[in-house]
Order: structure tokens, then C-alpha cells, then sequence
């Protein structure tokens, strides 16, 4: 059980890094939906980095948060500048990020015979906390970016709410005119959201990769971007919201492997792999009332 | 020897994709002075201020505040200028609560939301607005909003003060007190710009007036040198003749064409009720004229009379027959037209071709099929006719709506509901924001259609409107009619108090309907 | 022309791998033209594209964002081939496929038409759900194909290959082209008819353009959705049934995995126009085909596909920026002009 | 019936057009990269100049067969039991190409020739390492998909690794066995494997490809006994990985291309290897002791002489 729950946490963090910069993103008025090319490419150069250094995990981190941002760049420029279609702009830079990888992948690597590892992120037990029993070993015994999320979760609940910026950003999700009439640069703020993304949904993808696995594959994501997003419907764009909503995505998850893992098959494993999303399909249907940004998905088209 | 301007704007022209906004525009706005800015719709106005105000970038001319020249990219810039300015359509973040929107974009960093909402109530006390700060704009009244949106000016203490058509939605009464509150900005050295096209309002407020016509500045004058008559012939390029009704006569026994019985519509979200208990008959032949400030319930009663909105309570009778549960697509097939106020959002369809929004509202029918296709031959023939008949300005049947002017839009709208309203028509605001051209042209076809015996409703703010076509006024208020009258038992004076609430053979402070 | 910048680039990256890109590129398009066979492979591959761009196309026309194209051609390949596998034997070959086409179109418009009904009756957000969508048919299908349709001899998940009565009938004997691609040219004219010459189509444009104008006229745009979806639904599930009576006569596990993203590409290329779906298509078909002819070169990575699907498709992007950009100045231009005189 | 060609032995070995079909990239660090190893190797001994395709998507299987037979290709190998159907359907039409899956069951024709090997004598040696050394006899086991092939390897893992613990006293000793459903996703098999070791596990074994690269690490990180399968896993995590059980693709490739040079590879049968054809070997590490090695090659024999028939440990049929 408690194994159960620490893995929820583990597995959660990744999510979390993804789901909370859409909540900026989103609450600013842009869907990241290039958000599973993201990770992917954070997860990539996040390895190959760390990989070439010896397994220098910082470096690693550092290559996967400019992997991110780059492939933000191309998304953000595209949707918020150019104003072209957000989801198909994204399905793009999602097959392009994917070709990227793969094929940087053989560039670099050739065909190795032997699996490519670097030694991956390991949980530091925090004194003291670490040894209160249950929760000691529930939450104090994850590795640095976990715990990162244990501050990173607050401070951006505290910017979106009672900050300038988090209120600028608000504003312009719901009525980018009025944010542009009263001084804001409302492209510039947008664009900061995604390369905000960038460099969480690069986190993100290394966490995988360099975090957890120590390994890259190119399916290595395999659609766990997309549950970010929907994470981000879930949580009701609210930082916490959105922590809630990873839980209950990594405890389904945690539930469903250990059920997969010992064997029985009372329920087909596919539904528990399906699960996840029929609950999205669920709650995003029983939610009534959205906290929706406005203009979500709309580019700002000034005129003049 | 004069002294530098404030605000001094050079030459500016302003290209959109197919308009000439303002071309080569010049003038001045000096310390301490009501500047009022008059013109007809689509004139320029609204272009002008927002080049000022950063939010469009000029295409030429230049921009010299206190004398020098300066180059105002962005809001930012102008906010930091000294400049102010509120929107003609509300720039408010509906989601947001009132400090919130007046804060934006000018506190930085951490922020205390308390401290604000003092700070806010503090400011609105100070100039007797009856704002709460904590409170969600969306759910308040647009009288309201517009006091926000004052709020958020005064807020950052601007040197210059721009306003566009800020009494638009307000009552007589609430105009006036801000009126009073403008010539009270202005007395310490602040100059404020007043945007509208209102005449009254100009002789009321302005101390020099700048009249503009198709995109240029046509007059720059001193309100005392000035009437009523000149500007007015300088804005439209002609003289104006107020339309005078003409009597029309609904005798007794004509047939009652539409009625109502006491129909209400509840809000199912707060409870309260958007029209209550409205009774009234509508004769075949008679325009009943309804009279109101906007946001009274017209918009609840409209979608009643469409369908578009379930009634909780009463009943429709149109002809004598009860409509009061059928289908917005049946009203419509048994005769019954309709012009809501807002054409882009509920009349039209902007990106499609005048055919399409012909065929629009028979798309059920069986004209214009031939098999189960489209007959988009007849189809044509008959927009090409309108188009002809009604004089609108469009490159083609297949022009999209989206390419036609306000004005010419309307009419697409006029020539398509008058011909479906076989019975009845129910007009929204039908002349807003159009030319006197247009309006001259829109009132006509509603005559017309009167004297074809058909059934009229007709719904403005516009009391000109509502005296020069009524046979009947009624009059509503907070959902309620609150009177109906014969055409010559009402004065404007009259009608503006019955608007405001209060009753007319009362004095003022009493107030009718407060809740 | 943005299709050409998208070759070119992904060309380019090829010299990292001490390529030849223009004798790379030189061999995939003697070899596109190669023999009758490959060159026909152009079309089979298009074939299934034109119904998941179709069904993205159709969808988007009524301004909602189908993305589900992939999980609802999921679901009809497996309805194709269960329907097929359980009648093929019963009954004559060409009253099979007709059964079989109409249990599709069914079985995938019930499949999307759940969609719109979620977003008609409870607005739910319709991008979501239909991606979400994907997953659970993908599945389903996992599920499927390792029990009640798994084959015979029990090794891969796949199911039993079909008889050759109830294949599409080939069109050009030696090649794969097969029926199915004409089915996908006349459903495209189809579509375009029902769009532009149909009052439903004309509904189904209008709700797309104006929800309010749409709803004042009388017009249920909310029973629109769920049209709208159903169609769309039932024509990606077409997809999966021309795919599998078609071409692969059989389903396996992981097949086409992206039908549904290149359907997307092929509809915004071809601006939504469902005669352009068939020329997009067409090209996407031969970029397919392209892509793997080059991966058989030794050293050329097979990944070499998904590189030029997506340069492609974001410089087709970029391309609408360029053109809107191009057509204001234009505008502008021509009012200074007139000014000036 | 087909005639097929001779094989004229005045043609060298570089003179055959053979190509090898891979359903995934040759860098996935598993089953495609094994399979390309098979090839480098095979074309290093033998001298021939096989090419491969990588990467064929199971909608291009038959378009590809087709493509090269119609190039005239004498042998067309592909890797994979799921090439089956569209390597039979298209060995019809091209008598004079020889058609070879690896891992292959169907074989309709006399120009189709799959080769199988039987991977559960690979798992039974896997199988007699891991009762030697697991501490408690708790076995795991995560195969990739359930088909017939991979649960007659569990079965004769299971029960080879459960009676060898039972014959060391531990009488507790059992084994769970669980499906991926995946060969691919990393995470899923660290997970799992987590998720079985916190539920007691000490030795796991997975056959699953990529899965398997997830397991490992997880076996690392948790501390417990896994058992190499399919590569060499033991440099992944030295001291967790006790010992591997190689398949020999090189010499499987060596062997069959030889075959087919020599124009023994004859169609409508399966061509099997096993143990005996020295495809399977075992890659101890200094975890496993010299005793325990010698048990194992004692029963390797076994298998080899026909002393023991693993296939009554099956559990069904
Ligand atoms: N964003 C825009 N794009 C294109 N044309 C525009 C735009 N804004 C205004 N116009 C056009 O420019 C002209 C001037 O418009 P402007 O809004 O300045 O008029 P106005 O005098 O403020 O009128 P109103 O009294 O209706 O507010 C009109 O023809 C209008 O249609
Ligand atoms: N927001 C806008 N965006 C783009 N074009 C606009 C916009 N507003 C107006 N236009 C264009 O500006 C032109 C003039 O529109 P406008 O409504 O101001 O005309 P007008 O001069 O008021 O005529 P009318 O008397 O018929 O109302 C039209 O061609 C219209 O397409
Ligand atoms: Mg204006
Ligand atoms: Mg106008």
C-alpha cells in the first residue's frame, strides 16, 4: 500500500510538471498541444545529453528544459504571432518532434547492440520527515524533482493569484482586449506561458528518461503528454486543482499496474489502461461548472 | 499666445484592409478642456483615439504630446503618457471582480487584494458611484460596468481622458450625472475627449467640438459659436429632418394580431425574473413601439417572441393561436419575422455568402429545392432581386455578408424578415449603429409593411425612433411594462422618467419600481 | 510549394547522416515511378487517408474539433473484420461487403455521435473527448485482438487473415489498388455535396459559422453536433473498412497508427475542401510511400517518414500565414493606391 | 506443383539478394537489434550482402514482401511471427523467391521456409538459474504479449524455477506470472515490476523487449534477482542481473543462411533450433557459482540427449 501510494506520487510528478504549465498556458488563453512533442523531445535531449556527459543528470536536465523551449519556440511563434490553428499546429509539431528524435537518435547513436543507460535520478530521503512512519516514506522519500513540485505547486498557485503577472494572465485568457487596453503585451505574456511550458514539459519528458528509466525509447511518452493536458480540464485550470487531479490519474494508474502485476485478470488489463482516459471522458462530462478560459484557443488578432 | 497643446495629432491616417478610417487627420486637445469628438457612425472617431491610445498604429502622421513628438506603441506607452481611455465597447474581464479589472496592468508584483478593494471603494466614494469592488463584473448591470470602466480611468489619475460614447447604454439620468462628473474632471487643468454623436450631449458638455466626416475632420469649433443646426449639417453633409409621426389610426376593430398574456421568463441560474407578467395586443396594421434602456429585459422578451427561450409563465397568441410551446422553426413557419439587435451575432452569418443567409431561415422549406439539392439557381435569382429592390450595396449574391457595410447588412437582414414575416414582425434596435442614410431607409420598409397590415413590434433606445413609427409606446422597466400609451400622450420628458423608473406625475425622488 | 520547403528541409538533414539528399531524393521519386505496383501503393495508401481527412473536414465545418479520426477508424477495421470474418462463410461475397460497409459506417457513427451527443448535452469539450476517444478504441481493439479475435493459431495479436470473397475487388490486376480508392473518391464528391449543395450540409456549415445565427433560424445546432459527428464518425470508420477488406485483409495490432494525425494534415492542406482531401491525400499517399522507399536505402532511417510528414505540414501552416499576410498587403496597397490618385 | 530453381553452385554467396524484413527500428536495443545483429554476423561469415528494411508497418507488410520478390530477391527473411500471413499469401505468386520468417509457425508452400526457434529451452535454462538463486522462491515473471509461444516459455520457466526451489527447502516457493501487453513502454515495466517486488518478488524474469529494460531497473533499484533473457542483460545492472540467457541470432542467422545457401532450406516445413543447433547460451556472472553452473549445463545436455521433454511441463495440451 504504501508502495502503492509512493509510486502514485513518483509517477504522478511528470504529469504534474506537464498539467501545471498548461493551467499558465491555458489560463492565458493558448492550448499547448504540442505538448506530448515536448516531452518528447525533453525526454530525447534530456538523454542524449546526460548520456554524453557521463551521465550527467544537471546537464541532462538543463538540454531537456532547451529541448523544451525550442520546440515552444516553433509552437508558440507559429500559434501566437502567426496566429495559425492551435491543434493543428500542434498535431504537426508533434509528428516533427517524433521524426526529430528518432532520427537525431540513429545520427547520433548509430545502432547499438547494447542498451544506452545512464544512472537515473535517485530518491533522497529527507532527514528526520523520511523516518515518520507512512507518510515518512510516502512523501519524503522521491527524488529532487518531486520534491521541486512540493514548492513549485504553491508558488504557482501564489503567482496566478496574487501576483500582477498571475492576474495579467488570467485577464487575457478571458478578454485579451481588455488586457491590451489596459498596457499588457498580451502575444508577449502568451508567449511567455509556452516557453513557460517549455521548460516544465521538458522537465517533464526527462523525468521519464532521465529521471525514472535511465533509458530513451521514442515511444517512451507514449501519449502520457496528452493525460497532462487532460489533467489541466480536470483540475479546473487551478494549480491545485490540477495536483488533485494527478493523484487521482497516478493512483488509477498505480491501482491498475498492481493489479496487471499480480496476474489476476478479473478485468481485462486494457480497461485499466483505458481507464485514465474514460475518466477524463467522465469528469469532463460531469463537471458543470468550468473555470474555462474565455478565449481559449483563440489568437489574438489585433487589428491595425 | 496659445499655449502647447497637450495632445497634438498630425496627419494621421489610418488604412484598414478595405477602409480608409482616417485620412489624414489634425488636431488638437489642449489642458482643461472638454473636447467633444461628433460624428455618424463609421466617421473615424473611435480610429483616431485609438491611434492615440496605442492600440492601432497609424499608417502616417505624427503624435506630439505637450509639444513633443512621441511615438505611442502600445497602451503601455500612452498610460504612461498620461492617457486614459474607455472603450465604446466595454474593455472588461468579465471573470474578474472590479478591483481586479481596475488594477490590471498597473500594480506590479505581489498584490494585496484588500488593500485594493479599499482603495477602490475609497475612489468610488469619493465620486458618489454606488460600486462594490469584491463583486464580479459579469454579474453586474452595463450602468455598472460603465462606472468600472470610469473607476479604472480615474484610477490612474490621467492627464487625458478619453471617453467613447459612454452614455450609450445609460439612462437620461445617469447621462447627466455623468455629465456633471466630466466638467468636474476637467477643472483641475485635465482635458477629456468625448466621444458620441449625440448633439444634445455635445451643446450639454463640450467646450470645443471637432466634427468628423468620412474619416476627416470637417469642423473644429467653440461650443458658444455654435448650434445645433451647423453641426449637424456638418457631420451628416446635409440637413437632417427629424422624422414626424405620422398619425395612424388603429380602430376597434381591427384584428389583434399578436398578444400576450402574462408572460415571464425566470433566469434558471439566479432565480430572478428577466420579464414578468407582460400583457399586451398588438393589432394587425399598428406598430406598438416598446421604450427602455437597454438591458431591461428586451433581450428576455425578444427571445420570447422567437422562441428561442421557453416561457415559465403566460401565454402567446399569434392570430389567436397558441404558440407559446412551439419551436423558434415554427413560429417561423407560421409567419412570424424577426430583427434582433445584434445582426452579427444572431442574424447573420458573417463568413457566408448573401445566398446562404437568405436561405438561411428555409432551410427546412421546400423553396429553392429542386430534388433534394439546393436550387441554387432560383435561389440567386431572388437575392439578386433583394439586393436590386432594397438597394443594397454588394458586389453580388455571392458577396459574403461579412463584406457589407453595417448598414447594407441590415438590410440584407430587413429584405429576408420581411418577407418571412408574413404576419408578424419584431423589430430589435433595428437602426443601431447604422447612418441616417440607412435609418431613413430601414424606418421606410417599416412603414411600409405597417400599411401592408401586418402585425409590428418595434424595440429601441432610440426615442426619435420610438415617437417617429409607434402608433403605441410601451414602456419597459426591469422586465415589467410599466405603461402603454397612445403615440401623443408621451413627451420625451415623460418617457425618460417611465424609463428611469419613476413615475411621471411624481416628483423625481420617488422611485417606482425599486426593489 | 510549402510541401517542396518541407522536402527540402528534411533532405537536408539527411547530409547528417553523410546522405546524398539529391540522390536520396532522385531514387524515391525514380523509384515512386518505379514498377506499376509501387506506384499504385501511392493510392492504396491515400485511400484510408482521404476518409479520416474527410471526417476531421466535415467535423471542423461545424467548428468542432474532431480529433478521434484514428480511434473511430479503429473501431471500424474492427467491426470490418469481425463482421466479415462471422459472415464470410454464410453468405454470398458482395452481399457481405455491403453488410459489412453498413455496419461500419454504423458502428463508427454511433462511436462519434456519442461524442457530439456529450458535447450537445452536456457541452463537454469535444477536442478532449474525442482524443480521449482514441485510446479507449485503441483498446478495445488491444483487447479484442488477444481474445475473442485472436487468430487461430493463437501466436500474434492479430485476427484470422479473410477469405478472398469478401475483399475489395482489385481495380489494376498486379497491383493492390483495390475498390475501396474509388469508394474514398466518390465519398469524397459525396461529402462535398452534402456540404455545398445539401440544406443538411448547409446546416451543418452554418453551425460552424454562427451557433447563434443558426439557433435564431430555427436550426438545432446541438442535434447538428451530433450529426455532424455522427457522420464523421462513420466516415473515418469507412477508413478502417476499405484498410481492412481492402488492403490488409486482416487486422493486427498497432496497424496504421497514423491514419488519424495525417488526416488532419491532408484537411488543413487541403483548406477543408473535401475534392482538395483527395488531391492532399493523394500527395500525403506518395510521401508514405516515398518515405518508405528511402528507408530502404541502407543508411537512410525509416524515421525519415515522420521527419517529412511534419516539416511538410508545418511549413503547409506557415503557408497560411504567408498567404493571409500576402492578401492584406495586398488590400492595403491597392487602398493607398487609390487614395494617392 | 512449383519448380523452384535449383541452386547453382557456381553462384557465390555475395551473388544472393537477400533481405531481411525488421518490424521495428534496428536501434531499439532488442528484438530489431538482434535480428540485425544476426545479419551483420551472418554476412560476416558467410560473405553474403544481405540488406534490410527497417521499421515495416504491419500495413505495408504484404506491399514490401511483394516489392522485393518482384525484384527478384532470392530469399526474403523477415522477423517476427506477425510477417506469417503476408509471407505465405505473397509466396504464391513468386515460386522463385524463398520466404523466411523468423519466430515463423505457417509454412504453405514449397518456397516458405520459417525458422523457429524453441525459446521455452531458452527459458528452461533461465528457469534452473533462477531456482539456484533465488533467496525466498518467489518468481516473477512479465511476458510481453500471451500468445502460444510465450506461455509455453513461462510454463517451463515457472516450473523449472519452482521445482528447483523446492528441492533447496523452499517449500514456499512460487511463482506470478503477468502480461504486458506491451513490448515497448519502459515505464509500464518498471512499474510493474515495482509494483511485484513490493509485493515480495525476489527473482523476475520478462520477456518483453523494451519492457524488460524498465524491469531491470527496477530490479536494481529495489535490489533483487533478475534473470537475463533474450541479450546479454548482465552489463545493464551488474549484480542484479545474476546471469543471461543469450539467443544466438548469429548463429541462428549463420545456420539458416547456410542452410538456404546450401539449398537445405526446404518449404511447408518449420525449421526449429534449440539448445542442441547451440543457439541458446547461458552468460553467468560472478553471482553465479561454478556449482550452479555445472547443474545447468548437466541439464542442458539433458535437453540436448532427449532426457527430458520439457514439453510435459506445458501447461495445456
Ligand atoms: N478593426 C477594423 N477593421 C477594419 N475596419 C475597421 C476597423 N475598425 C473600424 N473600421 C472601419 O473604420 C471606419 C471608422 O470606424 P470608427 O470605429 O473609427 O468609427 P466611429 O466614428 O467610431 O463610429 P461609431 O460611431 O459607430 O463608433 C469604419 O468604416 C469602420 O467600419
Ligand atoms: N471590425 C471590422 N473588421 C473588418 N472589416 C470591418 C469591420 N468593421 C467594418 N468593416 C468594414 O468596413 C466597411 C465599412 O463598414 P461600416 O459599417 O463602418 O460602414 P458604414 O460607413 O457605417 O456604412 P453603413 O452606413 O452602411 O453602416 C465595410 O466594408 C466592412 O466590411
Ligand atoms: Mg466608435
Ligand atoms: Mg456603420
Amino acid at each position: 500500500m504504501i508502495g502503492l501510494l509512493s509510486r502514485t506520487i513518483l509517477m504522478g510528478t511528470p504529469l504534474l510538471y506537464g498539467s501545471l504549465s498548461e493551467v499558465y498556458a491555458e489560463r492565458s488563453g493558448v492550448m499547448n498541444t504540442a505538448i506530448e512533442g515536448i516531452f518528447l523531445m525533453g525526454a530525447w535531449a534530456g538523454f542524449v545529453a546526460a548520456y554524453q556527459t557521463g551521465g550527467n543528470l544537471v546537464i541532462g536536465l538543463l538540454a531537456a528544459m532547451g529541448a523544451g523551449v525550442l520546440t515552444a519556440v516553433l509552437y508558440g511563434w507559429i500559434t501566437i504571432y502567426l496566429k495559425q490553428q492551435q491543434i493543428v499546429t500542434g498535431v504537426a509539431i508533434n509528428i516533427l518532434a517524433l521524426g526529430i528524435c528518432s532520427f537525431f537518435q540513429r545520427v547520433i547513436f548509430g545502432v547499438p547492440l547494447t542498451p544506452l543507460i545512464v544512472e537515473p535520478l535517485q530518491p533522497i530521503a529527507i532527514p528526520i520527515l523520511s523516518n515518520v512512519p507512512v507518510i515518512g516514506s510516502i512523501l519524503f522519500n522521491q527524488n529532487i524533482l518531486t520534491y521541486l513540485l512540493f514548492v513549485l505547486v504553491p508558488v504557482a498557485s501564489f503567482v496566478l493569484y496574487k501576483t500582477s503577472l498571475g492576474l495579467s494572465i488570467r485577464s487575457i485568457g478571458e478578454n485579451p482586449e481588455a488586457g491590451d487596453v489596459a498596457g499588457l503585451r498580451v502575444d508577449r505574456l502568451r508567449f511567455l506561458t509556452i516557453l513557460f511550458a517549455g521548460v516544465m514539459c521538458g522537465i517533464g519528458g526527462a523525468f521519464y528518461s532521465i529521471g525514472y528509466l535511465g533509458m530513451f525509447t521514442t515511444t517512451i511518452i507514449g501519449g502520457r503528454g496528452w493525460i497532462a493536458f487532460a489533467i489541466c480540464f480536470l483540475g479546473n485550470w487551478k494549480p491545485y486543482g490540477v495536483l488533485i487531479g494527478t493523484l487521482i490519474f497516478g493512483l488509477a494508474e498505480a491501482l491498475a499496474i498492481s493489479m496487471q502485476s499480480s496476474g489476476q485478470s478479473i478485468f481485462p488489463n486494457e480497461l485499466f489502461i483505458a481507464l485514465p482516459y474514460i475518466l477524463t471522458i467522465v469528469l469532463t462530462v460531469a463537471r458543470r461548472s468550468f473555470n474555462v478560459p474565455a478565449e481559449l484557443g483563440i489568437p489574438y488578432r489585433k487589428e491595425g | 499666445m496659445p499655449e502647447t497643446p497637450f495632445v497634438e495629432l498630425r496627419n494621421i491616417s489610418k488604412y484598414f484592409a478595405k477602409v480608409i478610417a482616417n485620412q489624414d487627420v489634425s488636431l488638437e486637445i489642449r489642458k482643461g478642456e472638454v473636447l467633444a469628438l461628433l460624428g455618424e457612425n463609421g466617421a473615424g472617431k473611435s480610429t483616431i483615439m485609438k491611434v492615440l491610445y496605442g492600440l492601432y498604429k497609424a499608417d502616417e502622421g505624427q503624435i506630439l504630446i505637450d509639444g513633443e513628438t512621441k511615438i505611442i506603441r502600445s497602451p503601455k506607452d500612452a498610460m504612461q503618457l498620461g492617457i486614459a481611455m474607455i472603450q465604446q465597447h466595454f474593455a472588461l474581464v468579465q471573470a474578474n471582480t472590479v478591483t481586479e479589472n481596475i488594477i490590471l496592468g498597473l500594480v506590479h508584483g505581489r498584490y494585496d487584494i484588500k488593500h485594493y478593494d479599499k482603495i477602490v471603494a475609497d475612489l468610488a466614494a469619493q465620486h458618489g458611484f454606488d460600486v462594490d469592488p469584491t463583486s464580479i463584473v459579469g454579474d453586474l448591470p452595463v450602468g455598472i460596468q460603465q462606472k468600472v470602466e470610469i473607476l479604472k480611468a480615474l484610477y490612474q489619475n490621467a492627464q487625458l481622458l478619453i471617453m467613447d460614447e459612454p452614455t450609450a447604454v445609460l439612462t437620461p439620468q445617469e447621462s447627466t450625472v455623468l455629465m456633471n462628473f466630466v466638467q468636474q474632471n476637467t477643472s483641475a487643468g485635465k482635458a477629456v475627449v468625448f466621444i458620441t454623436h449625440k448633439l444634445r450631449e455635445v451643446m450639454e458638455v463640450a467646450d470645443r467640438i471637432i466634427v468628423m466626416r468620412d474619416g476627416r475632420v470637417v469642423g473644429d469649433l467653440r461650443r458658444n459659436e455654435t448650434n445645433e443646426l451647423e453641426l449637424s449639417k456638418l457631420m451628416v453633409g446635409r440637413e437632417i429632418h427629424e422624422r414626424t409621426y405620422v398619425e395612424a389610426v388603429v380602430t376597434p376593430n381591427q384584428a389583434v394580431g399578436l398578444e400576450l398574456q402574462n408572460v415571464s421568463i425566470r433566469d434558471p441560474k439566479d432565480n430572478v425574473f428577466q420579464i414578468k407578467d407582460i400583457s399586451l395586443q398588438v393589432h394587425e396594421g399598428e406598430i406598438l413601439g416598446i421604450a427602455g434602456v437597454s438591458g431591461n429585459g428586451q433581450d428576455a422578451l425578444c427571445n420570447a417572441l422567437s422562441g428561442y427561450r421557453r416561457l415559465t409563465k403566460g401565454k402567446i397568441l399569434l392570430g389567436g393561436q397558441d404558440i407559446s410551446n412551439t419551436t423558434v422553426r415554427e413560429r417561423i413557419r407560421l409567419g412570424l419575422g424577426y430583427v434582433p439587435s445584434d445582426r452579427h451575432r444572431y442574424s447573420l452569418i458573417m463568413p457566408m455568402k448573401l445566398t446562404e443567409n437568405m436561405f438561411l431561415k428555409r432551410s427546412y422549406g421546400t423553396i429553392w429545392r429542386k430534388y433534394a439539392l439546393i436550387d441554387q439557381k432560383s435561389l440567386n435569382a431572388y437575392t439578386a432581386e433583394k439586393i436590386h429592390a432594397y438597394d443594397i450595396k454588394a458586389t453580388g449574391p455571392d458577396a459574403t455578408a461579412k463584406s457589407l457595410s453595417g448598414g447594407n447588412q441590415q438590410k440584407v437582414v430587413l429584405a429576408r424578415e420581411v418577407d418571412l414575416g408574413k404576419r408578424v414582425i419584431v423589430f430589435d434596435q433595428p437602426t443601431r449603429g447604422l447612418d441616417l442614410g440607412a435609418i431613413d431607409n430601414i424606418h421606410r420598409t417599416i412603414l411600409n409593411e405597417k400599411k401592408k397590415g401586418k402585425t409590428i413590434i418595434l424595440i429601441s433606445t432610440e426615442l426619435s425612433e420610438i415617437f417617429g413609427l409607434s402608433d403605441r409606446i410601451a414602456v419597459i422597466y426591469r422586465g415589467e411594462i410599466v405603461g402603454i400609451y397612445k403615440n401623443h400622450d408621451l413627451d420625451t420628458q415623460k418617457i425618460g422618467l417611465l424609463m428611469a423608473g419613476y413615475t411621471p406625475d411624481t416628483t423625481s425622488d420617488q422611485v417606482l419600481h425599486e426593489k | 510549394m510549402a510541401v517542396l520547403l518541407g522536402l527540402i528541409v528534411s533532405g537536408l538533414l539527411l547530409l547528417f547522416l553523410g546522405e546524398n539528399p539529391l540522390t536520396a531524393m532522385a531514387m524515391l521519386f525514380s523509384s515512386l515511378f518505379r514498377d506499376g505496383y509501387t506506384f499504385a501503393d501511392i493510392f492504396v495508401k491515400a485511400t484510408p487517408l482521404m476518409f479520416t481527412a474527410l471526417a476531421f473536414a466535415l467535423a471542423f465545418q461545424a467548428n468542432l474539433f474532431n480529433i478521434g479520426a484514428q480511434g473511430q477508424f479503429y473501431i471500424g477495421s474492427i467491426v470490418a473484420v469481425s463482421a466479415s470474418l462471422l459472415l464470410q462463410d454464410k453468405l454470398p461475397g458482395g452481399l457481405v461487403l455491403i453488410i459489412v460497409a453498413a455496419a461500419t459506417i454504423l458502428a463508427g457513427g454511433v462511436w462519434g455521435g456519442l461524442i457530439g451527443w456529450l458535447k450537445a448535452r452536456f457541452n463537454a469539450n469535444e477536442f478532449l473527448v474525442s482524443m480521449m476517444s482514441t485510446y479507449v478504441a485503441l483498446n478495445i481493439m488491444n483487447y479484442l485482438l488477444r481474445t475473442w479475435l485472436l487468430e487461430s493459431k493463437g501466436e500474434y495479436p492479430q485476427t484470422n487473415p479473410l477469405d478472398k470473397t469478401v475483399w475489395l475487388p482489385i481495380i489494376f490486376p498486379g497491383t493492390r489498388l483495390h475498390s475501396g480508392f474509388i469508394l474514398a473518391l466518390l465519398t469524397c464528391i459525396g461529402v462535398w455535396i452534402l456540404l455545398y449543395k445539401l440544406p443538411l450540409g448547409f446546416r451543418i456549415r452554418a453551425a460552424g459559422q454562427g451557433k447563434d445565427a443558426t439557433a435564431m433560424a430555427g436550426i438545432n445546432y446541438k442535434t447538428l453536433y451530433i450529426i455532424a459527428f455522427f457522420i464523421s464518425g462513420a466516415l473515418a470508420a469507412l477508413g478502417g473498412f476499405v484498410e481492412v477488406n481492402g488492403a490488409q485483409h486482416m487486422l493486427v495490432q498497432g496497424f496504421n497508427p497514423d491514419v488519424g494525425a495525417a488526416g488532419i494534415g491532408i484537411a488543413i492542406l487541403a483548406n477543408g475542401n473535401p475534392i482538395g482531401i483527395i488531391f492532399a491525400s493523394i500527395l500525403f499517399g506518395a510521401l508514405k510511400v516515398g518515405g518508405t522507399i528511402m528507408g530502404q536505402l541502407a543508411g537512410i532511417p525509416s524515421s525519415i517518414t515522420e521527419l517529412m510528414l511534419g516539416s511538410v505540414m508545418v511549413f503547409v501552416i506557415l503557408g497560411y500565414f504567408v498567404r493571409e499576410k500576402l492578401e492584406e498587403n495586398r488590400e492595403k496597397a491597392k487602398l493607398k493606391e487609390a487614395v494617392s490618385v | 506443383a512449383p519448380v523452384s530453381t535449383p541452386q547453382t553452385t557456381e553462384k557465390s554467396a555475395g551473388d544472393y539478394k537477400i533481405v531481411l524484413l525488421l518490424p521495428g527500428p534496428i536501434n531499439d536495443q532488442s528484438w530489431n537489434a538482434t535480428n540485425y545483429a544476426g545479419l551483420e554476423k551472418a554476412n560476416a561469415t558467410l560473405g553474403t550482402e544481405m540488406e534490410y528494411i527497417e521499421n515495416v508497418q504491419s500495413a505495408d507488410f504484404e506491399s514490401t514482401f511483394r516489392n522485393y520478390a518482384e525484384r527478384g530477391y532470392d530469399l526474403i527473411m523477415a522477423a517476427g511471427t506477425q510477417f506469417d500471413e503476408a509471407a505465405n499469401k505473397v509466396a504464391k505468386d513468386y515460386p522463385d523467391t524463398k520466404f523466411t520468417v523468423v519466430n515463423g509457425m505457417m509454412s504453405d508452400g514449397a518456397n516458405v521456409a520459417p525458422i523457429f526457434p524453441k525459446e521455452y529451452e531458452a527459458s528452461y535454462i533461465a528457469g534452473m538459474i533462477a531456482g539456484e538463486v533465488s533467496p525466498n522462491g518467489q518468481f516473477a515473471t512479465i511476458g510481453g504479449f500471451p500468445n502460444d509461444a510465450m506461455e509455453k516459455l513461462l510454463d517451463v520457466y515457472e516450473a523449472t524455477a519452482v521445482s528447483i526451489a523446492k528441492e533447496r527447502d523452499l517449500a514456499d516457493a512460487q511463482a506470478t506470472r503477468s502480461y504486458a501487453n506491451s513490448w515497448d513502454d519502459i515505464a509500464l515495466g518498471k512499474q510493474m515490476a515495482e509494483s511485484m517486488i513490493d509485493s515480495g518478488t525476489d527473482t523476475l524474469f520478462v520477456y518483453a523487449n523494451q519492457v524488460g529494460l524498465g524491469a531491470i531497473q527496477a530490479a536494481k533499484e529495489k535490489d533483487v534477482k533478475f534473470v537475463g533473457f533474450s541479450g546479454d542483460q548482465n552489463s545493464i545492472a551488474p549484480g542484479t542481473v545474476v546471469a543471461s540467457v543469450v539467443f544466438d541470432f548469429e548463429t541462428f542467422y549463420t545456420w539458416t543462411i547456410d542452410k538456404f545457401l546450401k539449398g537445405e532450406l526446404a518449404g511447408n516445413t518449420v525449421h526449429q533450433a534449440g539448445i542442441a543447433e547451440g543457439i541458446f547460451n547461458p552468460v553467468y556472472t560472478d553471482q553465479i557459482t561454478p556449482e550452479v553452473q555445472a547443474k545447468v549445463e548437466s541439464g542442458m545436455q539433458a535437453v540436448i540427449d532427449g532426457d527430458i521433454d520439457l514439453t510435459t511441463m506445458f501447461k495445456q495440451e
